[in-house]
């Protein structure tokens, strides 16, 4: 699962205090991200990081996942740092990655759920849907044989 | 001089704030610094006369960290080889890998100029320069990585610090320091004996890799800041800090890492698979230990454990440029006049003229660019409160009445600090703060 | 023959570093700017650098050949001649080159230690000042120069201590400082003053040669030595004058170095020189020794309920100058020289490790430090030397000059050695709390990084640690130490066990962690009476300062209402109308002087009249 | 040759007063020329002088008033030639220092050389009735400087000085005129009154008038009461000059007229004038301790420093005497220098509050070598070897401790007290930090620095070389009180200190 997020900004995770990213959960992940039009950089950032193969593992996982127009408003540059910083890039996209099947519902009832990357990603549903503190802007992809 | 500026949103109230005139700037977009020309003209200025030295610290941290080492008589560190002078900065230059400046790579025309001639414009075989302290103060440097290092494991960034106690790190190091002590039977068998005593030194120059790593970063990004300046594409206090964001971020992820030379041999002591990163091991931990921290200047307070001047706690710690007090520069016991002399051979024209028509012209040029000084790295601190807003909140054109209340409390939070005495966030809201 | 030629020139030594200071004033404010100070504190360490190799160099020339003596003519005016005299000998060549090796020693510590400050200019300069000054009085054969020197150096305090000016208990420290010399000081200027009456001479071998056969009533001779004392208790900080020392403590390290080691021994040597004049009464040896061994039980006592690094050690020193003020007491001149050189070399130690410490750990607070052991071994084991080369640990020097002071009043004041016995016991416990507060246990927050310091401060340190290592053996080559036969080896035993009870106390209780810390004796009162070095500013502001601030008050009172008011009130009467004086208004005022002017003119007009018409 | 010393610093006063009129730095410059021929002359005197010869040399001695005993004598001693030369100096050194913006310069100068030339020739003066005259002149210029160019309080200050010295010339013509009227003298020359044989108690009274007058210009407490606020109210030039030079008078007076002409009498009286000394002494000490004005603080110090003077003077010992003197040359030289650094920073600061300044130490925003001056200044003036203030008095302590040993000690105690104020006002003004609020003073100017500087050089290589301080008057002083003690009074000590007599304190 995949969720869309309105921006995004690649700092890791273990702080208190963090980075933001969108998001949209889906299933069969790096295949839904490769149909999808606005998922174009995060996928070549997945590619980057080597991540594709975890990806396709057997899931289920549940990717917020920031799109193209996220990206777009990072500062010029930052991607490329990144690319250059394999490790941290990989630890950025992993902790966009949850294991597990969840739906909306099911992660505003859990408030928080915890990245493969080990940090927690607190999800707010008071108003609209935010997880951390970027809202969700896109439906849900799921993949067919995941979901 | 400053306008009200009311806040961006009808939505919110007023902030009852003490600061609450800077927190609507801050909500407008804006700077902690008030948007003059006067200000503008100042803080660029001083960037610019800032990164050429700064071209030679992170230079010669890299040096140190990466090649001096475990001298133990290290009385040549200061001299740095050519390779260094030439190594390419990863931030300029044709070869860089994102170019932040558009001049060289290499170090800076007007450093190596005065490193030649000194301000005695002479030229003189290096040491005499040296010795007659015609030179970059790089004492300054090694104090700030210092205060990153005592500081470190308090602060709560990252996990740099505590990568260095990890049983890895530790194999790490010793493989290094026993590849450069190769062939010294007295150094090994004090290594021997005090292991401790050296893998603490090989984690003081793990901080001077992080800091010179940090600063190559920087020096770049100041350079491209007066550029544009100078031509006219940068002409308010708030551009110049969105800069300095969109830098923070382009740079964020960065791999700050730890190696050393021994030979032609590289000993990764922190290598880059660790995956720590500019932002969050080098640059919020610098901030918090030399813009709000460091430790209180011998000259200013009494270090008697009786007088209890000193706090107890490294938290309390507020002594950092965004609250000295720069009057006393140029006296005993003031650390920052390093660095103030360090900029004091590179100030440029224009900055120079504005001092000379100031208090006591070219005699206090030294106090008069210390306030400077510190007004641009109020600027700088901006660009990093707004950048952190940026990561942990809401935009500030969010239509949410909430996100922007939440944001309101975050700046409120920041500007907490600076509600004590000492900070000079009042002051340099005065153009008359010279 | 070098060596013959610099003999000669002796007078020389305190020269170098006086150049070293003409030097520094270029870079005083507003002189050279654009580049920094530093090289005022090469050219200072340079000139020490002379002055110590013009010691070494010249010692074999002196060593074992009769003191001689060069006189240089100062003033001379209405009988009275002050002819500066100074003597150039073993001993006093010995001096200056300790003196000259530890201020070199300091200064490369400085060179590290004040890396971050701006002050060089004025700082290596006084340290020259210092070297300057002590470097003239161990060679000056007059007790009229000892005491322009002793206030210039009391000068030279003031401004040292004050070298971070803007720092309020540095400005306070340095007048503290400044005027309990200053006190002692003119007592020793009465002294003089008294003195020369008597004998005729100020210069020291005279005086003793005057003392050897002077038939002076008792009394007098008292009250002279008292006023003669003084000025070495102020400088050497005895009881009650020693506040200063623990003010003192808030100057840089590297000047520590120079103060406690050799400074403050300045008083002492003043007060060895004089001891034959002091010796004419037996009261006043009495009484030295009373001040000694109140000063130096006081001293470790204090010492060991201090906090902060500095103050600890700064109360050893002003123990040690009261073991050094018994020993001159009872009249034991080569054990107090000898205690002088052991513990400046030890001390100088002693605080350069603790320096390395507090420069990267920040604390001065020994309640925040610990755990360094492991990290910090150069300074670690500098401490130990020191530590060891301060109490009576065999076969360091502090054993050696204890072991002599100890030897030497056994027979004749039995009491002294218990005396001496508690002072080291309670040093050497003193010394290994400091070491296990800092270096043993777990870190803390303030010392979860610190790595040892860059070689300008280690290095100075380690070799310093060789000098206290091989002070016997120089002792040894110059014949001063006692041979096996001679040796007092009950005494010995009994210093040796009394410097094992201390470290072992010590190190059970600060270096063990058994027992938990800070240590709460059950009698807080007596542990705040000795951590507030036994309430002395609270005496001191409660009787002097407030008696002296109380009289300049009401006199100031009578000034401006009985005199002038009386004043104003004759002139009310007699002269004016009350509102011309009282409020001034220059329109009456200048018709007084026009008066005044007028009747002038008249009477010259008047007188000159016959003498212009007598012309024509 | 002498009288140049006089008429020409006059006729320079005249003729900047009526030429026509010049911008202030032209006038002061022209000033500054009259008052350097002067002080060049006064050196060129120094030079003829010879310093072995006790008695008067270049005498001048013009008939003028044959009936009144008047005549125009002038002559110089061992006594009155370093005060003469430090009057010229130090008025060449005021002028230096006066501002560049002082009103109306045509007044201002001309009475500062006027001031000058009077006190000069009350120096030179040996005729009674014409040293009263130039006594009395001299108040003229110095009231209206006061008065004119004095800061708040300057009318009040400027009369009471006025009244006060006004009383002070007028006990001194009582004396004067007493004496020749008692001796049965035509003339007022002073060769013929000294030797006088009146009787003691005669001696005494007249000799008191004296103490008194001269008491009130030197000043000795409890006369003093003019002096701070005079002082104070003084601009820094007139300052200088009332504390450096005109004070000068008061110490002179009393050892020319009173120790010259009643030697006997002031024997007696020796005890009770050291002791008066010494209270002097202590009591401006302690008084100063209480300022908060560092001006008024100086002032205070110039009290007791002339206290010693007085002490030298009563011990009647050779050494004293030239102790004294020194102690009026060096006292004089430091009280200008302090004079001159406080204007400068109250001038640079806009205040004299304890309480207010502070930290002018610091080395860019504040006045560092100003405040480096300061510190040696006070130094100098609490009597730190190496100064000169040292070495005055501590001839007059070594001068006077076999005579009056217990007065001697409790001077010590003065220069004791002198350093707690001075620390008290270093502390206040030089140490500590600068508040941020006022750290905008002006520049120092190389003008503000080079009195100083010269003062200073002055100070330190007098302390370092005193003989070039004490030879002046060792021949005319050892020749004073030779000729007192062949007189046969035993309290008299001779030499300095007698090395076997028996000292008081013994017993």
């Amino acid at each position: 699962m995949i969720v869309g997020a309105r921006h995004a900004v690649p700092l890791p995770a273990n702080y208190s205090i963090q980075p933001t990213l969108n998001h949209t959960p889906m299933p069969d992940i790096v295949d839904i991200a490769v149909g999808a039009d606005n998922f174009k950089t995060l996928v070549t950032a997945v590619q980057a990081a080597g991540l594709v193969e975890t990806l396709k593992s057997p899931g289920p996982f549940t990717v917020f996942a920031p799109t193209d127009e996220a990206f777009a408003k990072l500062p010029a540059g930052t991607i490329q740092t990144l690319v250059q910083n394999i490790p941290q890039l990989t630890r950025i996209l992993t902790y966009h990655v949850v294991a597990g099947k969840l739906t909306q519902a099911e992660l505003a009832k859990l408030g928080v759920v915890t990245s493969i990357e080990g940090s927690p990603i607190p999800i707010d549903t008071t108003e609209g849907f935010e997880v951390k503190n970027a809202t969700v802007v896109a439906a849900e992809y799921r993949s067919g044989q995941l979901a | 001089m400053t306008q009200t500026i009311s806040p961006p949103s009808q939505t919110l109230p007023p902030s009852t704030h003490e600061f609450a005139e800077i927190i609507h700037r801050l909500e407008a977009g804006g700077s902690m610094l008030p948007d003059t020309p006067e200000n503008l003209m100042q803080i660029i200025g001083i960037y610019k006369a800032y990164a050429v030295p700064m071209d030679f610290y992170w230079r010669d941290l890299l040096y140190i960290a990466e090649r001096v080492f475990l001298n133990p008589l290290p009385a040549f560190k200061y001299f740095l080889p050519q390779e260094y002078l030439d190594l390419p900065n990863h931030y300029a230059g044709d070869g860089a890998d994102l170019r932040v400046w558009r001049g060289r790579a290499t170090a800076h025309p007007e450093l190596l100029e005065f490193m030649e001639k000194g301000e005695m414009n002479r030229r003189m075989p290096k040491l005499l320069h040296h010795l007659w302290h015609d030179r970059i103060n790089m004492e300054f440097a090694e104090e700030c990585m210092r205060s990153m290092l005592w500081h470190g494991r308090d602060m709560g960034w990252g996990k740099f610090d505590a990568y260095l106690d990890s049983e890895e790190y530790k194999t790490n190091a010793d493989r290094a320091i026993r590849a450069y002590f190769k062939g010294n039977p007295a150094m090994l068998g004090l290594y021997a004996l005090f292991p401790e005593m050296f893998l603490e030194q090989v984690r003081e120059m793990s901080y001077y890799s992080n800091l010179g790593l940090f600063w190559e970063v920087m020096a770049p990004v100041f350079f491209e800041m007066s550029d544009r300046y100078d031509e006219g594409s940068m002409t308010t206090v708030p551009e110049a800090m969105d800069f300095l964001v969109n830098g923070i971020f382009a740079i964020a992820g960065r791999p700050i890492y730890h190696h050393v030379y021994v030979g032609d041999e590289c000993y990764e002591i922190i290598p880059k698979s660790k995956g720590f990163t500019w932002l969050y091991e080098a640059a919020l931990p610098y901030v918090e230990a030399v813009f709000y921290r460091t430790s209180p200047f011998r000259g200013t307070k009494s270090y008697n454990a009786q007088a209890k001047q000193v706090p107890d706690d490294q938290k309390d710690f507020h002594y950092g440029i965004l609250y000295a007090d720069v009057f006393p520069v140029g006296t005993a016991g003031i650390p920052p006049t390093l660095l103030m002399q360090d900029m004091l051979h590179f100030l440029p024209p224009y900055l120079v003229d504005y001092y000379k028509q100031r208090c006591r012209g070219e005699d206090d040029m030294l106090i008069q660019l210390g306030i400077t000084f510190q007004r641009s790295m109020y600027n700088v601190t901006s660009a990093v409160i707004q950048a952190l807003r940026t990561a942990l909140l809401y935009p500030l054109d969010d239509p949410n009445p909430r996100h922007l209340m939440a944001n309101r409390r975050f700046f409120e939070a920041q500007l907490d600090r600076f509600k004590r005495p000492e900070a000079r966030l009042r002051d340099v809201q005065r153009q008359e703060y010279r | 023959m070098v060596a013959q030629f610099l003999a000669q020139s002796f007078w020389l030594v305190p020269i170098y570093p006086l150049i070293g200071v003409s030097f520094s004033l270029l870079w005083s404010p507003g002189m050279i700017r654009r580049t920094g100070p530093r090289p005022a504190g090469y050219v200072n360490l340079l000139m020490t650098f002379f002055s110590l190799l013009h010691g070494l160099i010249a010692f074999p020339a002196v060593w074992q050949q009769p003191a001689n003596y060069i006189e240089i003519p100062w003033l001379q005016v209405a009988g009275l001649d002050l002819t500066l005299s100074l003597e150039i000998s073993a001993l006093t060549v010995g001096a200056t080159t300790l003196i000259t090796g530890l201020n070199f020693l300091a200064q490369i510590y400085a060179i590290g230690y004040l890396e971050m400050d701006w002050g060089w200019s004025r700082f290596f300069s006084l340290l020259a000042l210092f070297e300057a000054g002590m470097c003239a009085l161990v060679i000056c054969n007059s007790l009229f120069f000892s005491y322009i020197l002793l206030e210039i150096l009391t000068l030279g305090t003031y401004l040292l201590i004050g070298f971070w000016l803007n720092q309020s208990l540095v400005v306070t420290g340095a007048r503290d400082a400044f005027l309990t010399k200053r006190v002692g000081d003119l007592f020793l200027l009465m002294g003089v003053l008294a003195l020369y009456p008597l004998a005729g001479t100020w210069n020291f071998n005279e005086l003793a040669a005057w003392a050897a056969t002077a038939e002076v009533s008792p009394t007098v001779m008292t009250l002279i030595g008292l006023a003669l004392i003084a000025g070495p208790m102020g400088k050497c900080a005895q009881f009650p004058l020693h506040l200063w020392l623990d003010e003192a403590m808030e100057g840089p390290i590297p000047s520590t170095i120079l103060r406690n080691s050799v400074v403050v021994a300045v008083g002492a040597w003043v007060l060895v020189k004089l001891e034959p004049v002091l010796a004419l009464s037996s009261v006043l040896l009495n009484v030295i020794i009373a001040v000694g061994a109140a000063t130096a039980i006081g001293g470790t006592l204090i010492s060991i309920a201090q906090i902060d690094v500095k103050r600890s050690l700064s109360y050893l020193v002003s123990a040690y100058m009261g073991l050094i003020f018994i020993a001159v007491g009872t009249q034991q001149l080569e054990a107090a020289l000898l205690l002088i050189l052991t513990h400046a070399v030890s001390q100088g130690l002693l605080i350069m490790g603790t320096g390395s410490i507090i420069l990267n750990n920040i604390t001065q607070d020994l309640t925040q430090l610990g755990g360094l052991w492991g990290r910090r071994p150069i300074s670690g084991l500098s401490y130990l030397v020191g530590l060891a080369g301060l109490i009576a640990l065999p076969p360091l020097g502090g054993f050696w000059a204890l072991l002599k002071l100890a030897d030497g009043v056994w027979v004749s004041h039995p009491w002294v050695v218990a005396i001496l016995l508690l002072v080291n016991t309670l040093a050497a416990f003193s010394t290994v709390r400091e070491f296990g507060l800092i270096f043993a246990g777990s870190p803390k927050q303030m010392t979860v990084r610190s790595p040892e310091n860059f070689w300008l401060i280690t290095l100075p340190m380690t070799v310093l640690v060789g000098v206290n290592l091989h002070l016997p053996l120089i002792l040894q080559s110059l014949s001063l130490l006692p041979s096996w036969a001679t040796l007092n080896k009950d005494m010995a035993l009994l210093l040796f066990w009394s410097s094992v009870a201390g470290c072992s106390i010590g190190a059970i209780v600060y270096v063990g962690q058994s027992i938990p810390k800070p240590i709460q004796l059950p009698w807080k009162k007596i542990q705040e009476f000795f951590a507030y070095d036994l309430y002395t500013p609270n005496l001191y502001r409660s009787s002097i300062v407030f008696s002296i601030d109380w009289l300049s008050r009401l006199t100031d009172w009578f000034d401006r209402y009985i005199v002038d008011g009386v004043v104003n009130l004759v002139g009310v009467a007699f002269l004016v109308g009350g509102e011309t004086l009282k409020y001034g208004n220059s329109g009456q005022g200048q018709f007084y002087v026009l008066t005044i002017a007028l009747g002038l003119a008249a009477m010259t007009i008047w007188m000159s009249w016959s003498f212009i018409t007598h012309l024509f | 040759m002498l009288s140049t010393l006089i008429w020409f610093p006059i006729a320079g006063a005249l003729a900047i007063g009526f030429l026509p009129s010049l911008p202030v730095q032209r006038t002061k410059l022209l000033a500054l020329v009259v008052s350097g021929i002067t002080l060049v002359w006064a050196l060129w005197v120094t030079a003829q002088f010879d310093f072995t010869n006790p008695a008067l040399q270049f005498q001048e001695n013009l008939p003028w008033l044959d009936a009144l005993g008047l005549d125009y004598q002038l002559g110089i001693d061992g006594l009155s030639l370093p005060l003469l030369v430090l009057g010229n100096f130090l008025t060449w050194i005021a002028i230096y220092s006066s501002s560049e913006t002082t009103d109306r310069p045509r007044l201002f100068y001309p009475l500062v050389l006027f001031a000058s030339g009077a006190v000069t020739g009350a120096f030179l003066a040996q005729n009674l009735l014409l040293f009263f005259l130039f006594y009395e002149i001299e108040l003229v210029p110095f009231y209206l400087l006061i008065s004119v160019w004095g800061g708040e309080k300057r009318s009040y200050a400027a009369i009471k000085f006025l009244l006060y010295t006004a009383l002070s010339g007028a006990l001194i013509l009582i004396a004067f005129l007493g004496l020749v009227w008692l001796t049965g003298a035509t003339h007022f020359g002073y060769d013929t009154l000294v030797g006088q044989t009146l009787p003691m108690g005669t001696q005494i009274i007249l000799l008191g008038l004296l103490l008194v007058g001269f008491g009130i210009k030197i000043p000795l407490v409890p006369l003093h009461t003019w002096l701070p606020d005079t002082y104070v109210a003084a601009s820094t030039p007139v300052a200088m000059l009332l504390g450096g030079v005109l004070a000068k008078l008061g110490t002179y007076g009393i050892f020319r007229f009173g120790l010259g002409l009643f030697p006997e009498a002031w024997a007696n009286l020796a005890p009770a004038l050291a002791t008066w000394g010494t209270v002097s002494v202590l009591y401006g000490a302690i008084v100063a301790i209480a300022q908060k004005d560092i001006k008024r603080m100086v002032a205070y110090s110039s009290i007791g420093h002339m206290g010693y003077v007085l002490l030298g003077g009563a011990a009647m010992t050779s050494l004293s005497l030239v102790g004294s003197v020194s102690q009026m040359v060096a006292h004089g030289l430091i009280l200008a220098l302090l004079f001159h650094l406080v204007g400068v920073v109250e001038t640079k600061v806009g205040t004299r509050e304890l309480d207010v300044l502070n930290g002018l130490m610091n080395p860019i925003r504040g006045l560092p070598l100003i405040s480096a001056l300061l510190v040696l200044g006070s130094m100098a003036s609490a009597g730190i070897p190496g100064l000169v203030g040292f070495v005055a008095e501590f001839l007059i302590f070594q001068g006077s401790y076999a005579v009056f040993p217990l007065q001697t000690l409790l001077c010590v105690v003065g220069t004791g007290l002198t350093a707690v104020y001075f620390v008290i006002l270093l502390n206040r003004t030089c140490f500590g930090k600068l508040d941020n609020a006022i750290a905008y003073f002006p520049k120092v100017e190389w003008r503000d620095r080079v009195p100083a500087l010269i003062l200073m050089a002055l100070i330190v290589f007098l302390g370092v070389q005193p003989n070039w301080l004490v030879h002046w008057s060792e021949s005319t002083a050892t020749h004073l009180i030779a000729a007192i003690s062949t007189a046969g009074d035993p309290l008299v000590a001779t030499t300095a200190v007698p090395p076997q007599s028996p000292p008081t304190i013994s017993h």
